[in-house]
Formats: C-alpha cells, structure tokens, sequence
C-alpha cells in the first residue's frame, strides 16, 4: 500500500480569482503583510500497489490522464509507504 | 436533420435541448446516454449544460472519459455540429476539442442572469442568422466560465475568427477578452457558456438564442438540402 | 427493582458495545437524560417493552418521539389547521402535501427548516435542508420543478453574521444549481433576535399526474426494503434530538459531526427514482431524512400497519465499527428507503445501477408489528413498532399573554415623526436590507434552468408554466416576524394573506399553503403563547381564502442570546389558469392608470419605516380584516383574468411609497401619484396596512376597472399614470417624493452587495 | 518575507463526495488499485514578516480566523524563508 500525495497548482502565468479574493479578505482582516496567495489542490490517493517504482508510474499516469490540467496547472506528487 | 443531446450523470440541461429542438427547428433529437459510443445517426450534437459529474475536479473533467466523447471527437473530425453549452463547453475544453481551460468566476459565485453578448463572427454555422456585430441576450447560469487561454493561443483565435460571442459591457466572470464563445479552428464545433436554449421565446425573457438553432438548421440544409 | 419477565427479555436483546451502558446502567444512571428523554419518557419506554430497554432502543425511541420527529409541543396546536378541501389530494402526514391542478395533474409542495444545522456550518447547513426538502418532493413520485427559501439573519453589520449569510446562500445555491432545480424566489429579513440563531427555511414544489403518487408505507410481509444511495456514515448523529434543543455554550462541543451534502448523487437519486415511479415498481419509498433510518423505516411500518426486521449489517457503511445506535441514527445525506413486492428487486436494480447508485436489501416486511433490527447475528432492538409513532407523548402546555404585548397597546409610534421628509424617508427605507433588492441574493441561484420559469425572482410570486399545458403555477414565501412579535395572531394571519396576495398579483388562485413554524422554546410560557396565538392566526386566515395547510414543519427551541422573533413562514402555491394571466410587478406603458386598492389606515406598528427611524419594533402590526382581503383578490384576479391590468403589486414592507417605487425599477418608467388623505403624508406612504395593492391598468380599460371595484365594495382610488424616468408623489397637492428612478433603484439595489462588502472601496 | 505552504483537509469523519468521484474514475480509466481519494487545498501565502516566530503565529491565527473551517476541516502548515 503507497500513499500519493499529489499537490496541484494553477501555473503562475494564470490569474488565480480565488487567491486574490483571499488576499483581500486577509487584508481586509488586519493581515496587511500578505504579498500574495496562490490556491491549489491537495490528493491523498492510496494505492494497493506492492512497488514503488510501479506506484511512481501509475500516479504520475493518473495525474498527466485526469487529476490535472496541462493548460492551467502544474502537479507534483510524493509517494509514502504503508498506510 | 437529426440531433443528438449526450446525457452524462449530473447533466442538467439536456431536457431543455431537446426541447429547443423540438419546438424551434421541429427536427427529432434523441437524448443518447452517456455509456453509447455511437452517434453515426445523428448530423448535429447538442452537449448539454448541467454538472455532470457533480463538476468535481474540474468542471467538464470527468465527463471526458466517456464513450460518448469518443464519438463527440469523431463526429467533430467528421464536419458534424458539435454546440457545446455551459457544462458541455467545457467538457469540450476538457476534451481538447476546443482550446483553453475554465477558471471560477473572478468574483467567486455563480451567476445566473441575462447578459447582453455581442456577435463577434456570424460567418459560422451557429451565428448566421445573426448581424455581424450585433447585440443579443442570453442567459447565463455559471459558477465558472472564466475562460482562460495564453496569449499565443487567443491571437490565433482572434485572427482565425474562433471567437463566436464576447460579453458586451458587463463581463460577468473575468474571462479573457470578455470571451463568451469560441469555435475550433474549422467552425464545425462552438462551445459557449451562455445558454442560448433558455432564450428562445420572448416569455423567458430574451428569445435572441431561437436564431441560433435556425442558424444550425440552415447551414445544414445548405450543405445537404433541405431533409 | 427488575421484574423477571424484564430480565428474560433483556436478555434476548442484546447489548450492542461493551462501550455502552447496559440497561440497567441506563436505569440506575438515568443515561436516559443525554439522549433527551425525561423520566416519565422512559418509564413509559419500559412500559411499552414490557423489560428495560438497551441503549440502541433508547436511542431510536429518544429520536422518534424528539420534537423534530414527533411534534410532542406542536401536535395538538397543529390539528387546529385546516387540512382539508376539494382538490387536497394529500394533506399533512406524508413527505409533502399534494393539490389537484385539473388535467390529470396535481402539485406537491413542502417547506422546512435547517435552522440549527446552519447555525453550526452554514454552508453545508443550508445546502442539506435543500437537498432534503428536494428529496420529501420525489419522494412523493413528483417531479421537483422549483425551491423557495425562507431565511432569517442578524445584522448584516456584524461580521460573523455576513459570513453565516453568504455562505448559506452559497450553499443554497449550490445545491439546488447542481441538482437542476431551480430556485425561483423567497425572501430575507434581518433582525438582531436572529444573530446567533440564524433560520433557513427551504421549500420545494413538485408536480405529477395522479397515478404517480407514491406513499411511504411498508407494505405485504416478506416484501424486500431497500436501501439506497450514499453511504451511512457518523454524520448528524442526533440531529433531530439536537434540532430540537436550545443551541447553548456548549453546542460546539455536543454537535453531531456536521452532515456533508453531494447533490450530484442527489440528481442522481432523483432521476433514478423518477424512473422507479413511472415503472410503477413501488410498493412505499421515503427518503431518509431526520433520523435516518430508524424513522424512514419505523414510519413505513407504522403507516403501512405492518413490522419490519432490519439486518445492520447489510447496510451501506463509510466508517469501520459502527455501532447500531449510530448506524440507526446516522443522518447521512442523500438516502431513500424503497419497498417493493417479493421478486422484483432485480427490475429495482437494474434502474440503480444504470444510474450508478449503490442499493441493497437490508429487511423485510413483516407483519407481527414489531421493529426488529439484527446485527451480526443478534437481535440489538425489539420494539412495538406503533409505539415509537402513534404513542410518542404529546405534550399540553399553556400559554401566557406576555407582558410586552400589554404595554404595546398604547403606543402609536407615527405620532412623532411629522417633521420628517418623505422622500429622505423613501432613501433610507429602500436601502434597509429587508426591503432592498435581492439580487445579490437570487443571481447566485439558477432560477432558469427546466426553462419553464416565466416570472423570474423579483417579483411579488414566482411563476412557473407547465410542459404541455396552458397552466401555470404561482409561489410565494411570506412572512414578516416584526408583525407576530408584535401580535403573534394579526402576524400569523398577515403571512397567510400576504403569500395568498402575491400570488393573485401574479395572476394565479391561491390553491394552499405549507408552513414552517420557527419559534423558540415551547417550554416558556410566553413562547407557547406566540405559537398558539400564530397556529389559531393562520388557520383562520387559511380557513377565509380557502387555502388549506398541506404540510409543514416545526422548528422550536430556536434559541441562543435570546428567543427570535416568532416567525412562522408560509409557502403559498396559486393556479394560474392560463399562461395569458401571468403578471408581473412592474409597470409596463407610459400612460397606463395607476390604481391603489383598499384601505390605507395609520399603522406603523412594526414597520419597515419605524425600524428605520426609530430601531425598534412596538405598537401593534397591521390589522387584517379577512372580508376585506377576500374582496380584494377576487377584484384583482378578475381584473387580470379579463387582461385589463398590466402590472400588479402589493403593498407589504416599506408600504405604499416602496410599492410605488418597485413598481418603477426594472423599468425605464416612473410614476406621477397624486394622494388625497386624512392622514399626514408619512402615514399615507409608509403605513403598512394590509389588504392594499397598486395595479397599473391601461387607459381604455381604467373605467371598467374602477366600476368592477366599485360593485365589490373595494376602496379603490386613480392615484396616478406611469410616465418616464422620475417618480413624483404629491399629498394633499403638496409634493412629497420628487426622485429620479435610477438613483432610487441604485440605492436600492446597492444596499446588501454594500453590507455585503463593506471594505470594498468602490 | 516567508512563504507558507498550508494544506486544509477535510476531516475524516466528512464525507468527500469529490474524492469519491474521482476515485470512481480513476477506476473506469484502469487504476483499480485506487483504494482511496481525499482531496483537499493547499495555499500558498507570501507574507512580508521579518521574523519567523511573528510568521508562524500570524499563519496559525489567518488559518483559525479565515482559511480553514473548523467545523469540517483541518489544516497544517509550513513555513520557509525567501521568496
Ligand atoms: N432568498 C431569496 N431567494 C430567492 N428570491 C428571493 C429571496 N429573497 C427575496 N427574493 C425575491 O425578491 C423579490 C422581493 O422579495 P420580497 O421583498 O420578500 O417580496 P414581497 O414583499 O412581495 O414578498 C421576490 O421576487 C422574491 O422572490
Ligand atoms: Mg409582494
């Protein structure tokens, strides 16, 4: 059994609407010194795979197939052993 | 002239389709599920609006995977009409069958009311029977239709005529250049957030998107006559 | 002391986790008590088992004889509605109530409350009261094709409220959005007796041709129940006993873990059920809702005169070791209960599983009226099955004429206001977030989706036309708390007559209601008082137009700094009997006549004027004169039905100058009125007195008009034509209002995205 | 200036219909050895804070008032110097 956990990102040439509406709130909150925020995804996928190599392979075929968007997003994943 | 409505689990909007096709063109249309994988009988496809897939991950993503859209693609490859509305948009963006990606709104929520579009290319299957340059309302109903796509990408768009409808005014989402619809580079495939399907009689409040549908028809019956 | 015939049947009954108390832990630690239950309760529990009951039994008896779930305060108030009438086709008892509409047709309707849910997560609080109003609707075998909402809010000024707002609009939205309904209208009032106890009240209406009608009973012994959908998980465990409690200090803590909405498998469900009906394979269904499973299938059995044996661990479950009380109790969204004949569970899942949706067999119907519930091979509750529905305890309690309604007798708040200006007054009254434009609010709900919505929000009563027939259905929400703080029985009568109004202007017969009752608790005596002086308000106001209570829902115990404002809400539905009839509020034609109805008497009590000027609430509300009103719908309708009127709007909030105004926005028109009164020009505006209405009426038919009120004894004057851009009022040929319809309209409209935003520097 | 890298999950008990959609895809693609998806966000905020301490209360304190949702979620966080 691995666990992904797998991190995606809007690529930073792309606005991020839901970043800066937080920035505003965090100003708007008293939290002046915040420059920027940018807004992502988190996945825990766990896999009943008995190797590592194997589990590399198959997230990062997951993820380049279906869990992100190559025109917006960039994604990046560590494996972790057990549950 | 026969139109296919594609069904994924969570669409919305494909009763409505077919009932603008019934009632403005009085053409059949079939709403087909989304486990077919065979859309040979029909000349024009209608991906309805709707979350298919509860929009999870992303809006349009998970509806991609179907063996409807396999024949979506073929269909497009072979000169079909392929409308894509709101949610089939962008499956259509999903699926690569048109260029850019969806963002949320700018303003975070969705918004659903009637906006005014201006007709920025009615040399297309879909917007002939519209004026160049002419001002139309549709409704929307989205919670993201920021369209999004890099500045080489929209030049291409711009100077290959693929940008259908813009938002004239208001642009209610953020998207680029005020984008409310673009075409594939062959105009055979349209995807647009606004739902042209809710406006076709004056009651709805617009009935500007009835023309769209005719135009579908006529431009059909111009190539095979009408039948 | 334990008598034997008790122990040899605890015996049988098994304890389900050496973590819970055993029974007669339970009877010597009164464990009885954490799960709401009194002494007397439980006694009557051990009366009913004849043995001491095992905490599993405790718990499924504690939620069905809840108040949520029993209506132990509300039971005996409730029978004074009327529920009767020609066209009910289904009155209160089931998941909603249905009306015969003519054709073959009829329409099912039901409102109810997600108030503590929301007070705890308001988006997801308010996502699943609309997710489980939509399921009482389909449940029914209709097919859902509009929401309202009802909602209740502190002071937009106060951050905490802003955020509870916004989010539970989100959530609202979201929900009905994704599933493809759409919400077509309600309304939203703000007042500090809702700051910590916010009220979400979310309404469904539905149609269906009359053999569809489903009921939820378990039928037939040996039949297979079914279960379907999402799920079970620790979700909402004790929502309905926790629903029916105070929301104190220590909420935080006691809160069920916080029930997570999916309306995509909610479409989901909804169209396979849908397919279900027309197949006509059911037997009983009822969604899951308070309670979950114990009272979907405890109801079903009760109603269906009949037993049921559950085995737990057939049960689709989302965590490990779940024990029977939580998998009984779980509120787990997005749940149905299907019972159908012997035999035809493979034509049942076949339609599931094109759908996508998970089901099983988790019982039987059986026929000795016992609730039977197995898990891992042993039996964890036995219970008569009519004792945790027909003998939940009711409870009489006595009401008491509360001293603020004494002291409010003399008071006459319009006495002091004679030096303020009319028009200053008109800007401060639009921009009062009560009576402000609710876009901000409705632009975030799909109203067009279905594209049947002809009358869109913004209007007096939403309208949604019918596939393939020239009827229409018109709805409303109503209900203004000031007036039953005030004069809980004059209110309850106003939220009936102003729903019913609405729906006339929009061109439609108010057909019924479904109400929901929010009221703090029932235990205080001047509470109870509210409540029973609202319950006997509306049922004759109900009982004068016609309009029976087809359903409804009960939230008490609404409480946290201090008691709300009593707010009983009613959902009105209308027939409109052709499309030509449907009106809208706004005026139309320059040159149209502008008409007031009825009678404009000083009364300012509870007024969105008084609340503006003064921040407080006193006097007594409006009177309703039933007769009055009854005339006044019937000349309106009248005049609608032979095309004379081309705009109809009543006055409510804000009175006469609000009504003026709004009819002018949305519009490039104004309105040029000249008033003649007895009363100062503020009364004459702002009063709010009921059973009044401004048509707009074109030219050629103004005098038929005014003759057609005239027979019916209708005080109706010409105050005015519809002309361009400004809105003029004069009283007694002095002006009052002199005001452009834009800047009104952007004070107005502006009003709650500014409240909204109040850090947004444009 | 710091950056701080918070990831908001939502709690155990929650359900995640999102995560159960994907993982019903990721199931009809071929990766049947998908046992489990959560998915959750992750933010990234730059704040103009000189000192680490001041970074980490201010992040705890916008996590607790604005970020998270106490109620369904839960979030962790941390913090590196530089851009
Ligand atoms: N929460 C809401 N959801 C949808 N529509 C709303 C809501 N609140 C108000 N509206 C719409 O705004 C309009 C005005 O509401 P309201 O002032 O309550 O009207 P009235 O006084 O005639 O009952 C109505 O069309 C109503 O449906
Ligand atoms: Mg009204």
């Amino acid at each position: 059994m691995y666990k992904a956990t797998i991190t995606i990102r809007l690529k930073t040439s792309v606005l991020d609407p839901q970043g800066n509406a937080v920035k505003g709130s965090l100003h708007s909150l008293g939290y002046g010194e915040v420059r920027d925020v940018r807004i992502g995804k988190t996945m825990e996928v766990w896999l009943d795979t008995p190797d590592a190599g194997e589990a590399e392979g198959r997230v990062e075929a997951m993820c380049r197939e279906l869990l992100a968007n190559p025109v917006i997003e960039e994604y990046e994943f560590r494996l972790e052993k057990g549950a | 002239m026969r139109f296919a409505v594609p069904v994924f689990p969570g669409s919305n909007c494909d009763e409505d389709c077919a009932k603008a096709v019934r009632e403005i063109l009085d053409r059949p249309v079939d709403l087909v599920w989304y486990k077919n994988g065979n859309l040979d009988p029909y000349d024009a496809i209608l991906l309805p609006g709707g979350f298919s897939y509860g929009d999870y991950l992303r809006t349009g993503a998970l509806a991609r995977f179907s063996p409807v859209m396999d024949a979506v693609a073929e269909a497009a490859d072979r000169g079909k009409l392929v409308l894509g509305i709101c949610n089939g948009f962008q499956v259509l963006l999903e699926a690569g069958l048109l260029p850019g990606a969806m963002r949320v709104n700018d303003h975070l929520k969705f918004r659903c009311s009637i906006q005014t579009l201006r007709v920025e290319n009615n040399r297309l299957p879909f917007t002939g029977l519209y004026e160049e340059g002419e001002e139309i309302r549709l409704p929307i109903a989205h919670g993201e239709g920021n369209y999004y796509c890099d500045d080489g990408t929209l030049k291409g768009l711009e100077e290959r005529g693929q940008i259908a409808f813009r938002y004239a005014g208001e642009n209610p989402n953020g998207s680029v250049t005020g984008i409310a619809g673009i075409t594939n580079r062959e105009g055979n495939v349209l995807g647009l957030m606004p739902h042209p399907e809710r406006a076709i009689y004056g009651w709805m409040g617009t009935d500007d998107g009835a023309r769209l549908f005719r135009s579908m028809l006529r431009y059909w019956e111009g190539m095979h006559g009408a039948a | 002391m334990v008598r034997l015939e008790e122990r040899m049947m605890a015996d049988r009954v098994d304890r389900a986790s050496e973590n819970e108390p055993g029974p007669e832990e339970i009877r010597d630690r009164e464990c009885f008590r954490e799960v709401g239950l009194t002494a007397e309760e439980y006694g009557s529990i051990r009366d009913h088992l004849g043995r001491l009951p095992n905490w599993t039994e405790l718990g499924i008896y504690s939620v069905m004889w809840s108040e949520h779930c029993s209506y132990k305060n509300s039971k005996p108030l409730l029978k004074r509605f009327p529920v009767e009438g020609p066209h009910v086709l289904q009155g209160p008892g089931e998941g909603a109530g249905a009306l015969d509409i003519g054709d073959g047709q009829a329409v099912v309707f039901k409102i109810e409350s997600h108030n503590h849910p929301t007070a705890v997560e308001p988006f997801q609080g308010a996502a699943t009261g609309v997710g489980g109003i939509i399921r009482d609707v389909f449940s029914m075998g209709a097919r859902p094709v509009a929401l309202l909402n009802s909602l209740r809010f502190g002071s937009l000024s106060n951050p905490r409220v802003r955020y509870l707002f916004e989010q539970a609009v989100a959530g609202i939205a979201h929900y009905g959005n994704v599933v493809g309904i759409p919400t077509v209208g309600g309304e939203v009032e703000f007042d500090a007796s809702y700051e910590g106890n916010p009220l979400v009240n979310a309404m469904c209406v539905g149609v269906l041709p009359h053999e569809d009608l489903q009921k939820g009973i378990a039928q037939g012994v040996g039949n297979p129940v079914i279960y379907v959908g999402s799920s079970t998980g620790r979700d909402g465990i004790h929502g309905a006993t926790f629903a029916s409690e105070e929301l104190g200090e220590d909420s935080e803590e006691k809160r069920p873990s916080v029930q997570a909405g999916d309306p995509f498998m909610e479409k989901l469900l909804l169209e396979a059920c849908m397919e279900l009906v027309k197949k006509k394979i059911l037997l009983g269904i009822q969604d899951m809702g308070a309670a979950g499973l114990t009272c979907s299938s405890a109801e079903m059995a009760a109603k269906g005169n009949t037993g049921m044996e559950l085995d737990l661990d057939r049960v689709p479950q989302r965590e490990t070791g779940m024990t029977p009380y939580e998998i009984l109790l779980s509120e787990s969204q997005e749940r149905m209960l299907l019972v159908v004949e012997d035999g035809r569970e493979g034509e049942v899942r076949e339609v599931l599983d094109k759908w996508g949706l998970q089901s099983a067999v988790i019982g039987r119907v059986t026929g000795d009226g016992r609730y039977r519930v197995r898990q891992k091979g042993r039996i964890v509750a036995d219970i008569p099955v009519k004792t945790l529905v027909d003998d939940a305890p009711v409870c009489y309690r006595k009401g008491e004429e509360p001293e603020y309604y004494r002291v409010n007798a003399d008071r006459h708040p319009e006495e002091k206001w004679k030096e303020c200006d009319p028009g200053e007054a008109l800007r401060q009254v639009l921009a009062s977030p009560n009576v402000a434009s609710k876009r901000w609010v409705y632009q975030q709900y799909d109203h067009m989706v279905r594209t049947s919505t002809a009358v869109r929000p913004g209007s007096d009563a939403a309208v949604i036309v019918l596939d393939g027939l020239d009827k229409a259905l018109a709805m409303s929400t109503d209900g203004n708390s000031r007036y039953v703080y005030l004069d809980p029985r004059q209110g309850g009568m106003a939220a009936v007559v102003e729903a019913a109004r609405n729906v006339v202007c929009s061109g439609a017969r108010p057909l019924g209601i479904t109400d929901c009752l929010n009221f703090g608790s029932p235990e205080k005596p001047e509470v109870f008082w509210q409540l029973e002086e609202a319950v006997n308000g509306m049922s004759e106001a109900c009982r004068h137009l016609g309009t029976p209570v087809v359903g409804g829902n009960v939230s008490l115990y609404n409480e946290s700094k201090g008691t709300i404002h009593p707010t009983p809400v009613v959902g009105m539905v209308g027939l409109v009997e052709s499309r030509r009839h449907i009106t809208t509020q706004e005026f139309k034609r320059e040159g149209d006549r502008i008409f007031l109805l009825g009678e404009t008497l000083p009364e300012l009590g509870g007024s969105e004027l008084q609340l503006v000027l003064d921040q407080k609430v006193s006097g007594r509300p409006p009177r309703v004169d039933l007769e009055k009103e009854s005339q006044l719908q019937r000349i309106i309708l009248t005049a609608i039905q032979k095309g004379w009127v081309s705009s109809a709007h009543d006055c409510s909030s804000g009175g006469l100058a609000v009504t003026l105004a709004e009819s002018a926005f949305g519009t490039h028109l104004g309105a040029k009125v000249h008033l003649r009164t007895k009363w100062d020009p503020l009364v004459m505006l702002f009063s709010e007195s009921q059973s009044r209405a401004v048509l707009s009426v074109s030219p050629e038919h103004a005098e038929a008009f005014a003759g057609l009120a005239e027979a019916e004894g209708v005080l109706c004057a010409e105050i005015g034509e519809v002309c361009r851009e400004y809105l003029t009022v004069e009283v007694n040929g002095q002006p009052a209002i002199d005001a452009r319809v834009k800047d009104l309209r952007a004070i107005w409209e502006g009003a709650i995205p500014c409240a909204m935003n109040p850090f947004s520097t444009n």
